[in-house]
Formats: structure tokens, C-alpha cells, sequence
């Protein structure tokens, strides 16, 4: 779950990290009298997705008048599909260098890791790529965690002078504790700029928390739907693991890796997922919980055909082939459904569902090419 | 390998609904379950299992135990590993889902620490076709045989068992590695085990998009002198970016772990990847036609 | 440094472990009104020792006036040579079953470990050595710290029933973060007791904090001197390490293993030492801190004998003479002193005390027997 | 031994008081100081050495460090300790006192999981006479000799390093344990390297009251099959119970570490227990006078 700039941007002052003098504004009006106080700024849309200020979501003014003709734009028309409730409107700060910093997990070494560049405001993973002597990264062991040697390490790497350490340690400190307070995967300051007066300012705010904790952050835990389009929210409200897509052929499967690996043979046969829908539940897929899937995608508009694709294991496919039976008499949509079945009791769900006409398989690679067949229509 | 059938396995939370019914089900395929553990529940019986409250009070009853398949839900999961962990359990199969990341990092790098291996978390589990099974695979999808499966994936593998089943060429072990971001093997450490094991003649990696482990098996799989032959397959090449896609694992992040990245790694390193599941034995078996000896 | 018991109990209601009804009393009246009003009671002496009990500390009346007079020896007397400022009345509890926990540091493992027994109110390395059989040691690694089947462990085995694991995991749990928060060496329950309601209830409470870690915890800090008698308080003040000892030869060492061995070496030679003093201070003995050392001994009435034991390594000697020589005339009383010098200038500084007609010693056994023959005529 | 003239040695806390004024004895001893460490002093000189800011820039700059001595006050004491240990530095001495204990236990397992030996902390250090100094002992009361001196105490050990160096027998070499409750080594530890000291003929241990590292070490001689002969010398006789002598390993709490049963576990496994630190050379005479090889 990623924190929205200014959430995220409140969480650092709370830990002692200097940000930009700034001003959340939820209207155009707003904007206005913020840009007009605070002179020459910066205007970023808080939405809860990367690649904003490529797609327009980032805009420099010092006139209050501007200010209200890009604010309006923002809250009108979104940034990368999401809508803008808020904008955050700051001073621009006068920079000397710019810095990368953050804290994450690194994966292949099961620890936690700081990445540095005395390079600010690019891609770390480009960067590391391209010119790994500008990346320093140590990793934190286990055991210990942080330990302020380690933003010393860091801040000789970056050639901060040793004036600007005492100020430097308290960043990398703060984001240590915030990647453990918030259970993060990532905090990360970039750019961390080194402004005209010599003070540490974290220009941007990224933080992201694991989803499988917000359990234990539950004011969080609330905010998540908002990463969520209005399609993904209705289907994650009813259960399911759900992400829409632009394709046409709606797609139900049970396990993530195998209905990633059912979108990704629709497109080999030359179709379009419209979705990723998982209906697994732990105990496998129950009969309502197929009725619900499957009705969630005959009522979608962009969806002309629906596949599922159950590779039960445990799952009884009879129970299965009830569930998508039963959907079928409620929707009041009507559109092809191809299933794939496979796990106890197969032959009998299978019988249900040719008794209503429905293609039923035990192939996958047939089930998918007779669904993007009939999508063509 | 891993385990066999004289394999004495424990299983933490055996009292509850998914523990008891595949306690059931390893019974039915052989595995030597020689207690259960749920705190509190101590003195009952899950399927003739006797049930103890604590790890230590089951191995002071009965003894040595080589490995635990753990089922306790995600906000205790993290405990229970550490309990069979400081209790000299060597191997702990996590089955649970949705363990809180930092969690993770720390369960998983204490095992380390104490050369204990995790299978998971959020794995189907592991096995050995004919032998025992620590885990909740459907055993009837897997024909003992002779390619040994690594997965990050659970339904997806059962499907690839399935292929490899069907078309003869059978299963001689399947890891299911876990599809969280960190987990406590990944595909070098299986692949090991995999070498050494006289039934398989082939791996079959499944993988999918994040992360690194695809990219870093291919990197340690070119330096190698003498190898099995792998063929891979991976899932979510049609993903968004910055999109979970169920598994917490699953997620392209930072520009690390698309599906390109992958199977460039993958063919570089000489290994061939199926553009879907079906093709895999087809694969296999090409490179067993060119196989001389 | 040791809390007083009622300071400890406090700490464990905040930490959620349950402690008997109680109050602090400062006088005779007010003990006799809690009695009064609680009934059957336990007076407890609050002293920064142990062995209280058998030193008459722990008293137990359910008579108000009988508790005034127990009250007034308290305070008049004192217990085991302390004053006893308050005391604390607590109701007698009714007591199904007397256990120990505790916390610990173990440091031959160099780890923290949790020590339990479903025998409480013995001393557990007694109990330990006597019957191992009925002590668990649960070592935490120090990698993870506590974690709850630790609870569980100690609760199976101290045959505590399942229904009452939640209450017990929380005093576990909150022993534990008592050692952390307070810098603890051990943190001890003893007895914990089973009231006769199925309660756990902590029937006395003992925390060590680790004096070097004082300086984290200020409010703690200035309790340290209680435990200190006035003699070493006056001593301390000056910034000396400084325990008082029965004996009448007064010790002044630098290094807390050479003064040790000057004072065993004094019993050998049949004299008793009346002091450790350690003038120690990282850059060696300086002529003031020596000065100050040597006024400190001759000022106090039970000393007969100065014994200065100098091994100095880096320390100069001719500084050490300069500081003794000036103790000598500024005291007011005069006594014997007998130095043995070792280190750089030695020389100089054995010339420097015999011009004043002191005994000056190289050989550590020499100046020892001359110490006590002296004390002895 | 753990050191010699070719330790390459960096001083964290160089530009300190006392880090100053032992870098310069040492340097004088021949101790090879390749480099010092102070956070925010890095580009100045101390006796000759440069420093550094941190241990990665020292060791980046002069290569290879074997070992580093520390006087870092006891606040940030634990940081140095570790930032040493993460550089890859094996052998680190701390000469620092009043360290937390909780810091000290948390450095102390950590180095032992990463096999780092750490000297101390609040020990005068360790001293090879005649090869090299690690730490601030009086090096003009140590000759060459047979003697390996394992201590608790500081000035106490420099007592004992007297009274050999007098009596002829002379040290091997002296390894202060340090007088905390946790230290990174113990007796059992130092007697190992003692062992295979080709120097080292006799070993002196100077124990004090408080813990049990002499009744560990004396449980493990008696077990031992080749041995070279201990003497032992304890403190702390006429010290009180409850009372810190000074030390904050010295105190006799919980009814562990009094002198008698230091003694009687001592005497029990063979080993004398000097009442004087005068009669110590006398006892090791008395020894090799007895032994007919």
C-alpha cells in the first residue's frame, strides 16, 4: 500500500525529517491563496501511483492565476487514470545537490538495505544499473538492524561534509524507524536535496507498506482501497483477489500463478485479459464464491467472454460447475463462458455444464483458444 | 532429498479446519505424522494424531521430529516457526499465507543463521512422488517420474505436474518455494538438492514476475560445471507494472523483476522457456533426444 | 542498582502484572490505618538489600496497634543496617500455589534467559543446584529476544491450565520488556502466586538495572545513592569508587582487581581492611585524586592505618608521592601511612614521601605487613 | 596467538585523550597502526597515523586491517564494535568501560555469529611481549617468557606480569578478558590459543569474584587429556555480598561467584590457587620442578 505524498511527507516530519513548506489544497481556490502566499512552487497531484510528473501531475507557477488554471486541470481530469482529490502545493526550494536515499528489503539476501547516490532524482535500479560506483548499498544484518555507523558510511559516501552528519543521521535513523513502525517495503527519499542554507530537505516521499501487515496499522489499512479502480474495489469487497486489465475476455482462475499464466495464454492465442481474477480462498473455490466471481464478469461491459479456468486439486468440480451454473440463471447479462475443469469429481461438473450448453474442458490450451474463437464472435 | 517416507513430521496447528484435512490427507499418502501441536488443544486427537500444546512437550513425548508442516494463521505463523526452530526442528514446511513482511526477514534469516530450512511461506509445500508429501498438492497429479519441479507458484505447479504426469515423464520431487517476496529457499538452494538427488534427470523451473530469484538462478545455472537440464516457465508476462498480482511476491516494482528480464536471464544462460505450461514436456523431451547417453 | 519493592511493583502495573492490594506508608499512623483498613497484612521494610525476611523486615499482622509497633522498630532500626523510609502494607493474599520467573542475563550462554519453577519462594540457584529436575531455563536467542511459545513453554511446564496461558503470556512478555526498558539484569517474580480466585499475582518484585546503563534512565539515576552508606555516598561524591568493609586499614588501590587483592592480601597478613577504595580514573591516579583519597581515609574514625597501593604502569609516581604528601599536611589528623609505589618515577617518588618520614614499598607483601603491624600497635 | 608484529591494527577513538596517548606507546612498542578512526576527524594525524572517518574509508584507503583497538567512549562504544565487524575487521580489542550490558550482550553474540574474537570490553587489552601491544598495559613489566597470563582485572594482571617478569620466568603472552559481566572471551577460550602456543609453557589465571568463568574453565580443564599447567590467582576474598567491587562483573549476587567456590572448583580439577600474587612464580617453580621432561 503506498502512502500519498503528503501522508507520507507528515510521517517524516514525525520522525524528525525536514520537508518543503507546503500546503494541501482540495480545491482550485485553494491553490490559488497557497501559490500567492508561498511565491514560486510547485504543484504535485497526490495520487497513489509512480510516473506522475511524466504524466503532467507535477507543475511549476509563481502566479496564483496559473495556479488555478493547472489545479483545476488536475482535480478534472486525474493523473494515470486516478482521480485528484488533493494537491499539494509547496515552496520551491533552492537547491544545492541532490542525494538519494532510502531504506528496503532486499530480496536475494533476506535483510534490509539502504541504497545512497550522491546522484538524486533518477531511477536507483537505472542508476545501479548504468553506474553501480554511485550506488552504495549496505545491508543491515538481522540481527543487528541499524546502528549509526551506518549513516556515517553513507554520508562520507555521498561527501556530505562532517558539519552536515548530525542532521544526516537523523534521516537515515528516522527511516529505519519508519520502515519498522509502518512495516514498510520501501521509504525512500528521492530527491533528498542539500538546499542553499546547507539543511537536509527531503523534496518527495515515498512509502510503502506491506500489505500483508495492515492488519496491524489499521488506520491504513483503510486507505488501501484508494489504489484500487472503481472495478477492483467491488470485486476485492466481494472477496477476490482482483486487478482490471484492457482487454475483453474476463478471467477467473484459482491461484495467482496459474490465472497469471491463463491471462498470459489468452494473449498468446491472440486475445486480451480483461482482468486477473482469483477465486482461491484458502480451502479452495466454494460454489458461491465462482457464483460471485462469474457474475462479477458478466455484468462488466468490457468483458465479451468469460473463461475459468479451475485446477482444483482439492476443489470438487461439481461444486464448481454449480457456482457457474447458478450465475448464469441470475445475471441478467448473457455471454459465453468457457470453463476449464480439472480435480474431484470433474466428470460430474462437467455434465452439469454441458446440460446448459456451456464448452467444457479439460485442456487449458483448448479452453483458452475457444475463448478468444468466440470473443472474435 | 528434503524428505522420504521415514521422514518424522509434527504438524502446528493441526486443530484447525485446513491442518486437520490435509493431516487426513499426508496420512492417506503415507507421511509419518507423529504429533500435532495447537496450543491449548493439548491431549486431543486429529485423525489419530495425538495433539500437544507445545513443540517441546510433543518431542519430549515422542521423540526425534525431522520436520514440522506449520498451518497456524499469519499472525502466529512467525512464533510457531521459532518455536519448532529453538526446538531442533531442522526442516519447517510454512503453508500459511500472508505473513507480515518483516516477519518474514526474521524467521527467515534466523533459520539461516541456524542451518534450518524453510519450505514457504505461502507454499503448497513439498513432494516426493511414492515417498511422502509435506503439504497440500493434490498427490493424484503427481506420477512419480523423473523431473523435479521448483516453484513459486502452488495451483500453477499442480498444472505442470499434471503435464509432466500425463505425458509419462512424471515428477521426481516438487518444492513449492513459496510466493512471497522473501521466502526461505529459492531456486539456487533447491536446484542443489535437486543435483544431488539420483531420481531427477530434469528441473522444470516455475516462476513469475518480481523479484530477482529468476535472474540469479540463471546467473549461478551458466556457472556451473556439471547441471541437470532445466526448462523454465514464467508467469505474468501480460502483468501491469506496479500491480500486486495476489502473491505479495508477484509484483514488478522499481523496474525490477518484469518478465522480459527473466527469460532474457533464462535463455542466455542456456536455458530454453516455454511459452506456455503444455510445452513443457514437449521441451523436455526434445532434449532428451539429443541427450547421447 | 536496585529498586525498592513497592518501585518495582509499579513498574509491573504498568506493564500489566498484577500485584497485591496495597499501600505506602511513611509513618506508624498511616501503616496502622492500612491496616486497619485492610485486614490480615504483610509489612514490608523497603530496603535496597535482600535477606529482609530473615532480618525481621517482612512482618505480618492483622492488629492495627500491633502493626504501629511493628512499624516504629522498622523505622527506628532500620533493616540490615539501612534506614527504612516507608513501608509497604499490603492484604495477605490468599494463596493457591507459590511459583518462581524471572529474567535474567545467563553469562556464560551471553544471552538473556527466562528462569521458572513450580516452586516459588526458594532461592532458585539454590533450588537449581538441589533439584534441577524442577528449574526451566529457557535461553532467548539474543538474534529474536522473546517471542510467545516461550509463555507457553514455561506455562506447560509449570502445569498452568490452558485458561490461564493469556494472563500468564502477559507477565512473561512484560518481564521481558522490563529488562529492555529499564536496561535490567534481572527482572524477578518470587513468589508469583495462583490466588485462590485463579488469579497470577506477583507477590514480590525485584528489578536490578544495570548501573552502567544509568545514564539512559536519569530518573533513576539519583536513586542510586540509597543503596550507597553515608561513608560511601561522601566517597562517591568525590568521584571515587568506594565500598566500606568492618576493618580499621584503610585501602586506597588503583584498579578494582589490585585493591581487591590489597584488601585480601591485609586479611592474610591478619589485619581487616576498613575499605575498597579505587582511585582508577582511565588516564591513571592524579596527584589531586590521590590528595583527595588520602584525606578521605584519615578523616574517618574507624581507620587506624592509611595503606596506599600504587601499581602504576603509566601512572607517575612523583605525582602520586606529591598527592599524599599534600594529604598529609592538610589533614587535621594525623595518622600512619604506609605506600607502595610501582610505576614510572618511582624513584623520585619514594624520595619524595621518605623526606616526610613515610614507609615506602616496591614489594606489595612488604608494605601490606608493615600496614598491619603498624594498625596492630 | 591471536597477534603478532604483522597485525595490521587500526585505532578507533585515535584523537581521544587516551586513544591518543596509547596509539603513541603502542606505536613505540613496534605495534603496526595502519590507520586511525574518528567520525568527523578524517584528513588529520595522530602520532604519524592518519585518520579516517569511518572504518571503510581506513580500510579502502590502507587495505587489509587485521584488528582494531577501541577506546571509543562507552555511549558510542557498541557502534565502533560493530561498524568494525561489518568491515570485515576479525580481531577487536575493547578497551572501553561501562558499556550498557545490554549493548555489551548484543555486540558480543553478534561478533560470535559472525566468528569475530572481541577482546574485553574494560580490558587493558592484549599484549605479545617483545611482538606487539593491542591495548594499554604497562609494556616495561612484561619481559618475554613462558608464562600466558588470562585476567580479569587490569592493574592486578600487570601485578602478575611483574612478579614473573622478576622471578625470570617472563611472559608469553597476556590477554585481559576484561571485568564486565559479558565478555567477548572467556578463560576456556584463551586457554584454548594458550594451548597452542608454542611459547606459552605455563598458564596463569587471575580470576575475581563474581560470575563463574573460573568454575566454567576449571569444569573444562578437568576434562581436558593435554594440558599445560594452570596456576590461579582470585580476588575478591574479603569482599562483600550484593556490593559491586568496582567492576561490574565483581559482585557476588544470586548466591553465584563467591570466592570459596571459585576455589574449591579450581582445587577440585588439579589446579593450585595462589593466596598471594607474590607466590604465583614460587607455585609455577614448584611445577616445573616436578616435571621430569
Amino acid at each position: 500500500m503506498r502512502l500519498l505524498e503528503y501522508e507520507a511527507k507528515q510521517v517524516f516530519r514525525e520522525y524528525g525529517i525536514k520537508t518543503p513548506e507546503g500546503v494541501l489544497c482540495r480545491s482550485p481556490v485553494e491553490v490559488k491563496e497557497a501559490v500567492a502566499r508561498l511565491g514560486e512552487s510547485v504543484i504535485k497531484a497526490q495520487v497513489p501511483v509512480g510516473g506522475r510528473g511524466l504524466a503532467g501531475g507535477v507543475r511549476f507557477t509563481s502566479d496564483p492565476e496559473e495556479a488555478v488554471r493547472i489545479a483545476s486541470e488536475l482535480f478534472e481530469r486525474g493523473v494515470r487514470g486516478y482521480r485528484v482529490d488533493a494537491v499539494l502545493v509547496e515552496k520551491k526550494v533552492c537547491v544545492n545537490r541532490e542525494l538519494y536515499l532510502s531504506v528496503t528489503v532486499d530480496r536475494s539476501a533476506k535483510s534490509i538495505v539502504y541504497l545512497a547516490s550522491r546522484l538524486g532524482g533518477v531511477e536507483i535500479e537505472e542508476l545501479a544499473k548504468k553506474k553501480p560506483e554511485e550506488v552504495l548499498k549496505i545491508n543491515l544484518d538481522p540481527f543487528i538492524g541499524y546502528s549509526p555507523f551506518v549513516a556515517r558510511t553513507i554520508a562520507s559516501f555521498i561527501g556530505l561534509p562532517p558539519s552536515a552528519w548530525g542532521e544526516f543521521e537523523r534521516i537515515a535513523v528516522g527511516l529505519y524507524r519508519i520502515m519498522i513502525d509502518y512495516d514498510a517495503e520501501l521509504v525512500e527519499i528521492n530527491p533528498l536535496v542539500v538546499d542553499c542554507g546547507g539543511s537536509l530537505v527531503a523534496l518527495d516521499a515515498k512509502i510503502l507498506v506491506d500489505d500483508n501487515s495492515l492488519y496491524r496499522h489499521p488506520a491504513l489499512a483503510g486507505l488501501k482501497s484508494r489504489e484500487l479502480t472503481e472495478e477492483e474495489r467491488s470485486a476485492r469487497e466481494k472477496g477476490f483477489t482482483y486487478v482490471s486489465l484492457d482487454g475483453y475476455i474476463g478471467v477467473i482462475g484459482n491461484g495467482a500463478g496459474l490465472t497469471m499464466a491463463t491471462m498470459d495464454l489468452i494473449e498468446y492465442y491472440g486475445g486480451k485479459p480483461a482482468n486477473f481474477l482469483d477465486v482461491w480462498s484458502g480451502g479452495g473455490a466454494s460454489r458461491d464464491r465462482v457464483k460471485e466471481a462469474v457474475k462479477l464478469l458478466l455484468e462488466n461491459p468490457r468483458v465479451k467472454v468469460v473463461l475459468v479456468n479451475i485446477f482444483g486439486g482439492m476443489t470438487r468440480c461439481d461444486e464448481v460447475a454449480m457456482g457457474v451454473r447458478q450465475a448464469l440463471e441470475e445475471a441478467p447479462v448473457k455471454k459465453p463462458i468457457v470453463v476449464r475443469l480439472m480435480g474431484t469429481n470433474q466428470e460430474e461438473g462437467a455434465r452439469i455444464l454441458r446440460e446448459v450448453g456451456l464448452d467444457v474442458y479439460e485442456d487449458v490450451d483448448e479452453a483458452v483458444r475457444k475463448a478468444v474463437e468466440l470473443a472474435r464472435g | 532429498m528434503l524428505a522420504d517416507r521415514s521422514t518424522r513430521v509434527i504438524v502446528q496447528g493441526i486443530t484447525g479446519k485446513e491442518g486437520s484435512f490435509h493431516t487426513k490427507l499426508m496420512l492417506e499418502y503415507g507421511t509419518r505424522i507423529v504429533a500435532g501441536v495447537t496450543p491449548g488443544k493439548g491431549g486431543s486427537q486429529v485423525h489419530g494424531v495425538r495433539v500437544y500444546d507445545t513443540v517441546r512437550e510433543a518431542i519430549g513425548e515422542v521423540g526425534r521430529v525431522d520436520a514440522s508442516v506449520v498451518f497456524v494463521p499469519a499472525k502466529n505463523a512467525h512464533d510457531a516457526v521459532l518455536e519448532s526452530i529453538e526446538n531442533g526442528v531442522r526442516l519447517i514446511v510454512v503453508i500459511t499465507e500472508g505473513i507480515p513482511l518483516h516477519e518474514e526477514l526474521r524467521m527467515v534469516s534466523y533459520a539461516r543463521s541456524r542451518s534450518v530450512t524453510i519450505v514457504g511461506p505461502n507454499t503448497p509445500g513439498l513432494i516426493v512422488p511414492g515417498e511422502t508429501k509435506l503439504g497440500i498438492m493434490p498427490a493424484n497429479y503427481y506420477k512419480p517420474g523423473v523431473v523435479g519441479i521448483m516453484s513459486r507458484s502452488g495451483t500453477l505447479s499442480y498444472e505442470v505436474a499434471w503435464q509432466l504426469s500425463r505425458s509419462g515423464l512424471g515428477v521426481s520431487v516438487a518444492v513449492g518455494i513459496g510466493g512471497d517476496p522473501v521466502t526461505g529457499l529459492d531456486f539456487v538452494e533447491v536446484y542443489d538438492k535437486l543435483l544431488k538427488d539420483p531420481r531427477t534427470k530434469y528441473v522444470v523451473l516455475v516462476g513469475e514476475i518480481g523479484g530477482d530469484y529468476e535472474e540469479r538462478f540463471a546467473k549461478y545455472y551458466s556457472g556451473l560445471s556439471e547441471k541437470k537440464p532445466v526448462v523454465a516457465y514464467i508467469a505474468g508476462r501480460t502483468a501491469p507494472r506496479e500491480k500486486r498480482m495476489g502473491h505479495a511476491g508477484a509484483i514488478i516494482s522499481m523496474g525490477l523483476g518484469d518478465y522480459e528480464s527473466k527469460v532474457k536471464a533464462l535463455q542466455e544462460s542456456g536455458i530454453p522457456v516455454a511459452r506456455r505450461v503444455s510445452e513443457i514436456p514437449t521441451v523436455i523431451q526434445s532434449i532428451a533426444s539429443k541427450q547421447y547417453f
